[in-house]
């Protein structure tokens, strides 16, 4: 079993994802029995894992560079149990959100299956064709609704992800014609003799690559499809795509750089600075636009723009501790984004609009749900005794030390402007000014009881977790040791 | 100019393409032109003066073996054209939904009526 | 679309008798070609790719002569998405198979026979059948929605 | 306006491109795996199509996906598409 682990968990969502298209029955059951399976499976051998083990899949039994290699190294298993993990509550706030028909978990669960392809998988080409195939389930979930507006937010993420794909594809393309060669490792043990001849091609492979995947995680100039593709989607679809499909580029990043493209110095110092401005203009763009959103998803998408800013910039720092840092602040945001976008979605129902200004009075109707927003909002602002916090703090102190001062600044100001745009919800939440608070005349009376419950328990759930990672970030950071280990050491075996 | 360099040309005009045209039908074919000039790009990487193709028959020898062309642009190429397939067929999928829902496909009108 | 426009208006496809027959007689060939591209895949160039798009087209020119309604009446479109979804676990299925017989997922599990002739290269023929009939329902698939559902244009 | 610097940045990302490419056109470099598709692929895979051998044998994990995707495009716009009574 411990063999086919990697191939196990990519496929069997995989396969019962077409399952239920066929049959039509059981569909929760089975979608929940795909995701928690392979779950299952990983957690049964994460001590291996965690250890620093690495298990190495060769698919049709071909030697190292001839055939596709799975690897579960320490960062695929954190990114796979984050996916894992999410993918769980998403599923089951899905079954609060809405009746949803096969298809809807059909296109879920082959959006997480392409997102642990991308991870496992130690093949360039194999990446792209995974990450088309997660593009693709996003575009159908983005357009779930088939309303005219998200229709167009689908055909912009459908033509940014097309334009940056084959950008990776180009990339791909320079890489094999001078290592003749797909797989990663191999790649990275014939790096330094290539590079040394042919500087030039491996810097526009380099650009290509980065280009490509940074239309993907919304890196600053090329955010422009973000905010609609992810406020317009159903909540559920938000917090898929705001809290883990996003990572999945960044991920894609540390592979490429940290296996790649960094082993020769030269470029990866002059990325480094690359990276901080990078992170820097993406973080303060972000938390600007944010403060001028009044639609409440849309706020959040911003926020995960000012979000991925602070990430990009702990890996461009670079150092053990900034690295350490970053990969927390992937899981936190994750657990924080996903709770405010189910919060949100819960909101929505409640009262029918996504505008700020409906939102006043909200705490009387929804105590709870408003404290879970105001925790989480509390941990993307960075106040202690919220994981948030612990992250952002690691950065800042990474970023002292590593002698960049002016990144603390810079992230102290995002932060100061994330609160203002977050207070301002908060502030709403509690003005009981408004005489007649409005009330979404089809609130679902049918809905049975036990499906409300399991929307509002992930949220609590969530909120709990956040937390308690907030208190003891040793539970996180444990987890996330071996991945750094595996990053530092450049994914050597 | 080689068909490596023909294949960028092509890259940057379909990307010319995707940018600067209004219609989004002509914004797909700026897609297509990209996703053509990637398979271009492969295909002539892969190509060695004189070369054969790689496949064996009765009237090609295995000691032609040295002229035949690397086979593994050429498999990845067919992956390639199938995904270019399928994207060019959801975009204009939805080109018809969204006509159907706002009767344009101008995207300064699009973008004008949210 | 202008073309789109008066077709939908009237609403029923008329073309002439001689495209209708030559469609017919030339319907069979056709499929003849493309099921030889894909059994001869390995052997030869071509492969289950494109002897699936040719099956695909096939399919279409019939469409396109006989009109709508009476290619329904002949290929039984409800079965379609019945056989993609199938054949793809099917797929799945040989790679699993693969890994409980040769212990690699999708690794061949049937001897690789006498280098040249049909029978020979392991599961790829039945690999090329696959992506063949997968390919061609799928084409076959794009053209019929796009067509059928087109919206009022 | 837009219009125009964006052209004037495309071609000057298209000239840097295109001058730094330094492979030589019909003379591939670093073909010692291809080689190994050429000489022993079919001994290894039985097949005399080697581009098939790379396809379905070597790479077949890639088809497998890649189906899966032109799946998902008929899917998709059977879903967009079809209406609803």
């Amino acid at each position: 079993m411990k063999n086919h682990l990697p191939i196990l968990i990519i496929i069997l969502p995989l396969a019962v994802g077409f399952f239920i298209l066929l049959f039509k029955k059981y569909i929760i059951q089975l979608s929940l029995g795909a995701i928690f399976i392979p779950l299952f499976l990983l957690l049964k051998f994460s001590s291996g894992f965690l250890d620093g083990n690495v298990i190495v899949y060769k698919l049709g039994g071909w030697e190292s560079p001839l055939g596709i290699h799975l690897v579960i190294d320490g960062l695929s298993f954190y990114f796979s149990l984050l996916v894992l993990c999410a993918a769980v509550f998403i599923v089951l706030y899905s079954l609060y959100e809405e009746t949803y028909p096969s298809s809807y978990y059909f296109y879920l669960l082959l959006s997480v299956s392409s997102m642990l392809g991308i991870i496992f998988t130690a093949d360039i080409f194999n990446m792209y064709i995974f990450y088309e195939l997660l593009t693709i389930s996003t575009y159908l979930l983005i357009a779930y609704s088939k309303k005219g507006k998200s229709l167009k937010a689908s055909f912009n993420y459908l033509i940014m992800g097309g334009v940056g794909l084959s950008f990776f594809l180009l990339g791909t393309g320079f890489l094999y014609a001078l290592f003749g060669i797909l797989d990663l490792p191999s790649i990275s043990e014939k790096y330094l003799v290539i590079f040394s001849a042919n500087r030039e091609m491996i810097l526009i492979a380099f650009a290509l690559m980065i280009i490509g995947i940074g239309i993907k995680v919304a890196a600053f100039p090329l955010h422009g499809w973000l905010p609609d593709a992810h406020s317009l989607a159903p909540s559920s679809v938000s917090a898929l795509l705001s809290g883990i499909t996003v990572k999945i580029g960044i991920y894609c990043f540390i592979r490429l750089i940290y296996g790649i493209f960094g082993l020769e110095k030269y470029l990866f110092i002059k990325t480094e600075q690359f990276y901080l401005t990078l992170g820097s203009v993406t973080l303060l763009f972000g938390a600007t636009m944010a403060l001028a959103q009044i639609d409440l998803k849309r706020l959040l998408a911003f926020s995960t723009i000012n979000q991925i800013g602070i990430i990009l910039i702990g890996f461009g720092i670079g150092t053990k501790t900034g690295l350490t840092g970053a990969l927390f602040h992937i899981l936190n945001h994750a657990i924080l984004k996903i709770s405010l976008f189910f919060c949100a979605g819960i909101i929505i129902k409640k009262t029918g609009s996504r505008l700020l200004q409906d939102l006043k009075g909200f705490s009387r109707r929804e105590p709870f749900i408003v404290l879970s927003f105001i925790i989480a909002s509390m941990g993307m602002i960075g106040i202690p005794s919220v994981n948030g916090f612990i992250s952002k703090f690691i950065i800042c102190s990474a970023a002292i030390e590593a002698g960049f001062p002016l990144i603390v600044v810079i992230i102290l100001i995002a932060s100061v402007i994330t609160a203002a745009y977050y207070f301002k919800i908060i502030y709403l939440f509690f003005d009981l000014s408004a005489t007649s608070v409005k009330i979404n005349k089809s609130s679902r009376r049918e809905l049975a009881s036990l499906r409300i419950i399991l929307g509002y328990w992930t949220i609590y759930i969530l909120t709990g977790i956040s937390v308690l990672l907030g208190v003891f970030p040793s539970l996180g950071i444990d987890l996330l040791e071996p991945a750094v280990m595996s990053i530092l050491s450049n994914f050597a075996p | 100019m080689n068909p490596l360099h023909i294949s960028i040309l092509l890259f940057f005009i379909g990307l010319y393409g995707v940018i600067n045209k209004n219609n989004l039908i002509k914004k797909i074919i700026g897609l297509t032109i990209i996703n053509g000039s990637t398979v271009l790009f492969f295909i002539s990487i892969s190509y060695s003066e004189g070369g054969i193709a790689p496949i064996f028959s009765k009237d090609i020898s295995r000691e032609s073996v040295q002229a035949m062309v690397n086979p593994v642009p050429q498999a990845l190429m067919l992956t390639a054209i199938v995904i270019g397939v399928s994207v060019t067929a959801l975009a204009l999928a939805l080109i018809v939904k969204i006509y159907e829902k706002y009767k344009t496909l101008d995207i300064q009108q699009l973008l004008k009526g949210r | 679309m202008v073309l789109l426009s008066s077709y939908g208006e009237k609403n029923k496809m008329k073309s002439s008798n001689i495209i209708k027959t030559i469609a017919q007689k030339l319907f069979p060939f056709i499929l003849l070609f493309g099921i030889y591209l894909i059994l001869h895949g390995h052997l030869s160039p071509g492969g289950g790719f494109q002897g699936g798009v040719v099956l695909g087209t096939a399919v279409i020119l019939l469409f396109l002569s006989y009109g709508i309604e009476e290619t329904e009446r002949k290929v039984k479109i409800k079965y379609l998405s019945i056989i993609e979804v199938s054949i793809i676990l099917f797929f799945i299925f040989i790679g699993v198979f693969g890994m409980l017989t040769a212990n690699f997922f999708l690794k061949n599990f049937l001897p690789l026979g006498r280098t040249g002739q049909i029978l020979s290269g392991g599961f790829m023929p039945l690999l090329n059948f696959v992506i063949g009939i997968k390919v061609a329902a799928g084409i076959f698939g794009i053209f019929y929605i796009l067509f059928k559902y087109r919206g009022e244009i | 306006m837009k219009k125009y610097i964006s052209i004037l940045f495309l071609i000057t990302i298209t000239l840097i491109i295109i001058f730094s490419i330094n492979l030589e056109f019909g003379k591939p470099i670093n073909l010692e795996f291809a080689n190994h598709y050429l000489n022993k692929g079919i001994e290894e895979t039985g097949a005399m199509n080697l581009v098939a051998s790379v396809y379905l044998d070597y790479r077949a994990y890639d088809t497998l996906i890649e189906t899966v995707i032109l799946f998902m495009a008929v899917y998709g716009i059977t879903f967009f598409l079809r209406r609803e009574k």
